[in-house]
């Protein structure tokens, strides 16, 4: 398959950039009948990954413990559910306004169940709206375990898991609603939000409520920020439910990401490096070039 | 049984699929053809895109189910779930046989579709159906299903085309849906007085920054500025927001690989306990 | 506190509502100051050698075409007063009227011929699987194009892209959000290496940065940069100064509007702080 | 702003002719039906927004019928079928660029078809084990699909691009400074999103970097967004005012014709509704405004 009188010659010695330049396009050259050679590095990051993220799930169901930071927002939730106690009167916990398909939904069904504990430990009502009715019978599953994980399986309230509405505005204008008539002194968001992110959180804000958001979506985070006390942002939101929940899975993928991106940090840095280092208008292959070529 | 076969079509689709990708390329000049791989990347993405319309389609029961349960349950906006019903099948009603002109009944297509006029050069205006067009000129069929002679390319002046479907796209469907996303305007500009506030660190940073983008990104906000508010936000985007997006990007990726990797290696089931 | 921002929302609403009817219907255009990436954008199509082949994509429907539909026709007048050979494709299901009519009111101004010059593929399903079908062969995502139903081969400008994604010079996508931009670069720019433009809403232009320059050689972000592009296409195209000075003019609105939303901050921000030291 | 060559006429399908009447006065009706909304819930809006879905769900399910069934299925197979017996044809066959014979092609797309089929089985009963087959497929497909892709774009393809040269001989201060910024800004978010490692003074140090260049970036998002937002508006009030033309007028002369056009007629009637809605209602509380 390879016609040898083609391909190009491997260098004679791999001592400079530009002997190792020839060696890729050598080595490339003969590999591209199997292989794209410019997806090799995709493969290898996969592949170290998946690896970490098994070894690391090994790990902590050995019950090897792996910390996980805390999030600044995650100590809010207890201060709001306990100034609710004070004040006497409920939390609102909204858990996005996307179906249960949604990856960052179930999330926060698993936060929900959290929240649930805490509240029926304080014996503070719970009040979830939610949008849609699959949404609904996963939320009261969450709150009923949660007041059973507190021992207190008579503080869940089947009346305060809600459905609103499918319409988006229309679900937004019932929370509004919610929280005009019943005053919540602790408004939670989690989960997936569209442009109604804006509208909750002003309401909210107006009604003094003391206010904790978390989304990975970027394009909500903003007006999260500026109008609520305590913000979970981005990737932080998956690190939640493996902090609350331990399980030993989601651990191990936080985990794998931590260290490819300590990984991709110095991988880099050292590219910054010969980049920074490397002659100015350099006719032929630098060390920077080829170092840069191994990255497709 | 019920589990296994779903879980075993994810993992070997799901490992085609990534076989796929690092299969190597065609490479015409190197005499390096399609492999195998690009056939079964093809026909399993097709395979997806069609699964991907009837799920879609499957959702329109859905829709139906949902708003006759409601009339039926003489709900405050039963009006409206009727209205809904009804735009929603007269637009597909018309659509489909827009869609299907050359397989409809003669009759059926004289109902549903508007004809088309094409104007000669000579001024005279031919009526009927357009099927298409050769090389050589456009064909029409006429009101009761005949065809009619080939009209010439070099003789036609104008073809006028109405489509019902189009006019309801452009003046019902197109209006409704880019002012629903306008009344956003409104809203941003009331949660900006009434809850967007600096009281820490991080939001006073994000306030400015965001006043920043909105002063440099036009001309009167840059005059006002005395021309500071453009390189500042050009610096802002470049730099910070940049170095801030890709971080983000990386993460995102490394989510996306951590759920499919899970996925592909059927660890992940959680999909299928709908 | 509560008194001054207790009143009635409707008030800011109609506050905008009439600066912005105002201003657009009393306000004259008046010319941007151009940005690096759109010049950078017209650029990328003046560079094309005459003759290659770029592939549309209308990645938007009604709600955004406010932002992006100036930028498609103005990219199609380009593409055409350069003759470049374009091939449409849509991702999004409500994209192909507006793809349709421009192709349609523009092609004859440059005596372009269907199939030869131009070619209409439509609508594909499936977000991400329809952008990685279209890499891996065009043919087999559209057996026929959209506007004459008629097989791929049919036409000499499909048969000089053949069947990969290589045939293809540029990417060129006006796109609104997911699917779109962000998609088209991993299923189709880095995987088989094809180069980008790119114009997007505001709302997705921060996503934009990390891609540039490479593979995205140049992008329009929002209003402004279609904008700062009409102004560049414009001159030696008659049929784009109307819509140029539409944009320019919409862009003192818009200014105006930016004004209302920081002063809207600042002074919620004023009653926040008065209030808070009258607490304290 | 559209300049008619004609005065309209009262209904006019043909997409390529000058805006009609008829559709002039749909447009009005519907885009300040939904503006109504600012002022609070009523019928206008209520009925523009429930024709909105009706349409647009029509709409939708016609693209995705047009592209995924009749072009994938309807008009594929019967090609096939023809290309068993056409040698030119068969000859022609190929997936993804890879020649086979027209009965593989056919006996694939079945495949499809078997799966389709079995999602149908939802309509009979909404738990059908036998439609978890086809969802199966998909979830896999996809995640295969942008694993793959988004690792290469996003993650190594990221890297590969932060490679700059922080400073060379020309450079501007600024170009110095902005290339500081990019690559350690980029540390200090990445830091930032770490979670399984101790935090010292050093990490807590950089992380704290990370959140204030977070902060900029969605403060540049949050501006962005108001810009965006902004122009859809001016779109629409630059629609209306387009049908304010006396072109569109419905009769009499300067400023009692422009009265006379579709936005002026079509505002007028809802805010006459409105308020003697209003009326009707005083003396009731106001229900919380959403």
């Amino acid at each position: 398959m390879i016609d040898v009188l083609a391909a190009p010659p491997f260098p004679e010695a791999l001592s400079s950039a530009a002997g190792w330049s020839q060696w890729l396009d050598a080595v490339s050259w003969r590999l591209a009948p199997y292989l794209a050679p410019d997806k090799i590095a995709t493969a290898v990051a996969i592949a170290v990954f998946a690896w970490i993220m098994f070894a690391s799930q090994r790990k902590a169901r050995r019950g090897v413990e792996i910390p996980i930071r805390r999030l600044a927002g995650l100590d809010a939730l207890d201060e709001a559910i306990g100034r609710a106690t004070e004040m006497g009167r409920p939390v609102l916990y909204v858990p996005g306004t996307d179906e249960i398909k949604e990856i960052q939904t179930i999330y926060s069904m698993m936060i929900l169940r959290h929240v649930a504990r805490k509240t029926a430990e304080y014996g503070t009502p719970i009040i979830v709206p939610t949008k849609n009715a699959v949404v609904m019978a996963f939320a009261e599953e969450a709150v009923r375990q949660g007041c059973a994980d507190a021992g207190r399986p008579d503080a869940f309230v089947a009346d305060n898991i809600r459905y609103l509405s499918d319409e988006q505005f229309a679900y937004c204008a019932g929370i509004a609603g919610i929280m005009y008539r019943e005053k919540p002194a602790a408004n939670i968001y989690m989960g997936m939000f569209y442009a109604e992110a804006l509208i909750l959180a002003e309401t909210g804000f107006l009604g003094g409520a003391i206010q904790v958001a978390g989304t990975s979506r970027m394009e909500q985070l903003p007006a999260f920020v500026a109008a609520c006390d305590y913000t979970i942002m981005g990737e932080e939101y998956f690190a939640v439910t493996a902090y609350l929940t331990r399980e030993p899975s989601l651990v191990g993928t936080i985990r794998a990401g931590d260290v490819v991106k300590i990984a991709a940090i110095a991988l880099f840095l050292v590219g910054t490096w010969l980049a920074t280092a490397a002659p100015a208008g350099a006719a032929g292959p630098t060390w920077s070039s080829v170092y840069e070529r191994l990255f497709g | 049984m019920k589990r296994e076969i779903p879980i075993l079509l994810t993992v070997i689709c799901g490992l085609l699929v990534v076989a796929a990708f690092f299969a190597p390329a065609p490479d015409a000049a190197r005499g390096l053809q399609p492999s195998v791989w690009q056939a079964i990347n093809s026909e399993l993405l097709e395979w997806a895109k069609i699964l991907v319309a009837v799920a879609f389609l499957l959702g329109i029961a859905n829709v139906v189910r949902i708003n006759l349960r409601q009339i039926q349950a003489r709900h405050v906006d039963r009006p409206y779930k009727v209205v809904l019903l009804l735009s929603m099948f007269a637009f597909l009603v018309v659509g489909l046989a827009e869609m299907h002109e050359r397989d409809l009944p003669n009759g059926i297509v004289r109902v549903l579709v508007p004809a088309d006029h094409v104007t000669m050069k000579d001024g005279h205006v031919v009526a009927g159906w357009v099927q298409g067009a050769t090389e050589t000129g456009i064909r029409m069929r006429d009101s009761d299903g005949h065809d009619l002679p080939e009209i010439p390319h070099d003789q036609v002046a104008l073809v006028s085309e109405p489509s019902a479907k189009m006019w309801v796209y452009f003046k019902i469907f197109a209006p409704l849906q880019a002012t629903m996303f306008s009344l956003l305007a409104f809203y941003v500009a009331s949660a900006t007085f009434r809850a967007f506030r600096a009281r820490s660190f991080e939001s006073t940073l994000l306030l400015v920054a965001g006043a920043v983008v909105m002063l440099g990104q036009v001309k009167i906000g840059n005059d006002l500025t005395g021309g500071m508010a453009a390189p500042v936000e050009a610096f802002l985007m470049d730099n910070f927001v940049k170095a801030a997006e890709r971080a983000i990007a990386i993460g995102g990726s490394l989510g996306v690989l951590a759920t499919g990797l899970r996925i592909v290696l059927g660890l992940e089931r959680s999909y299928l306990s709908e | 506190m509560a008194a001054a921002l207790a009143f009635d929302r409707r008030w800011i609403y109609l506050g905008l509502g009439l600066l912005i009817t105002g201003l657009y219907a009393f306000g004259s255009p008046e010319e941007l100051p151009p940005a690096a990436p759109v010049q950078e954008y017209y650029d990328a199509i003046e560079k094309l050698p005459e003759g290659s082949i770029v592939m549309l994509s209308a990645d938007f429907d009604p709600a955004s075409a406010a932002e992006l539909y100036p930028m498609f026709y103005g990219t199609l007048h380009h593409l055409f007063r350069r003759n470049i050979r374009v091939v449409g494709v849509c991702t999004w299901p409500a994209a192909p009227p507006f793809s349709r009519e421009a192709f349609r009111s523009i092609a004859p101004q440059y005596h372009k011929e269907y199939g030869k010059d131009w070619v209409e593929l439509g609508f594909l399903v499936g977000d991400d699987v329809a952008m990685g079908i279209i890499g891996q062969s065009l043919r087999s995502a559209y057996p026929n194009d959209a506007l004459s139903k008629a097989p791929y081969d049919s036409f000499p400008l499909l048969r000089d892209v053949g069947d990969s994604s290589r045939g293809i010079a540029m990417l060129i996508t006006i796109s609104a959000g997911f699917p779109g931009i962000l998609e088209w670069i991993p299923q189709l720019c880095t995987r088989y290496d094809v180069p980008v433009l790119a114009g997007t809403t505001a709302v997705q232009t921060p996503s934009l940065y990390p891609y540039h320059p490479r593979p995205l050689l140049g992008y329009l972000g929002s209003a402004t940069g279609a904008t700062q592009y009409l102004q560049l296409v414009a001159p030696g195209t008659p049929a784009l100064v109307p819509v140029r000075e539409e944009n320019q003019r919409r862009m003192v609105a818009q200014g105006w509007g930016h004004l209302y939303i920081v002063a809207l901050i600042v002074l919620g921000n004023i009653i926040y702080f008065r209030s808070r030291r009258r607490a304290a | 702003m559209i300049l008619l060559q004609q005065s309209p006429a009262w209904i006019d399908l043909d997409p390529t002719a000058p805006p009609d009447l008829l559709g002039a006065f749909l447009i009005c009706l519907l885009t300040l039906s939904i503006f109504s909304f600012l002022y609070r819930d009523n019928p206008f809006y209520k009925l523009a927004e429930h024709l909105f879905i009706g349409v647009s769900t029509a709409w939708y399910t016609l693209e995705f019928y047009d592209s995924g069934v009749k072009k994938a299925l309807l008009e594929y197979v019967p090609e096939k079928v023809h290309a068993l017996h056409d040698p030119a044809l068969a000859a022609a066959t190929e997936m993804g660029g890879y020649p086979v014979t027209p009965g593989w092609a056919l006996a694939w797309r079945m495949g499809a078809v078997a799966l389709s089929l079995m999602l149908l089985a939802r309509l009979v009963r909404r738990d059908a084990w036998i439609s978890r087959w086809p969802l199966a497929l998909i979830v896999g497909i996809y995640a295969a699909l942008k694993m793959t892709g988004e690792t290469q774009a996003r993650l190594v393809q990221q890297i590969r691009e932060t490679m700059v040269s922080l400073w060379s001989a020309d450079a501007s201060a600024v170009t110095i400074a902005g290339n500081l910024v990019l690559v350690l800004g980029l540390v200090c978010v990445l830091v930032h999103f770490l979670f399984t490692f101790k935090r010292g003074r050093t990490l807590a140090g950089f992380s704290r970097v990370g959140v204030i260049v977070l902060m900029l970036a969605f403060g540049a998002r949050f501006g962005f967004a108001v810009l965006g937002r902004i122009a859809l508006l001016i779109q629409r009030i630059s629609e209306l005012s387009s049908y304010g033309q006396p072109d569109y007028s419905m009769g009499g002369r300067g400023w009692v014709a422009t009265l006379l056009t579709p936005p002026w007629l079509v505002g007028g009637l809802i805010v006459l509704v409105l308020a003697l809605a209003a009326l009707s209602r005083r003396g009731e509380p106001e229900p919380p405004a959403a």
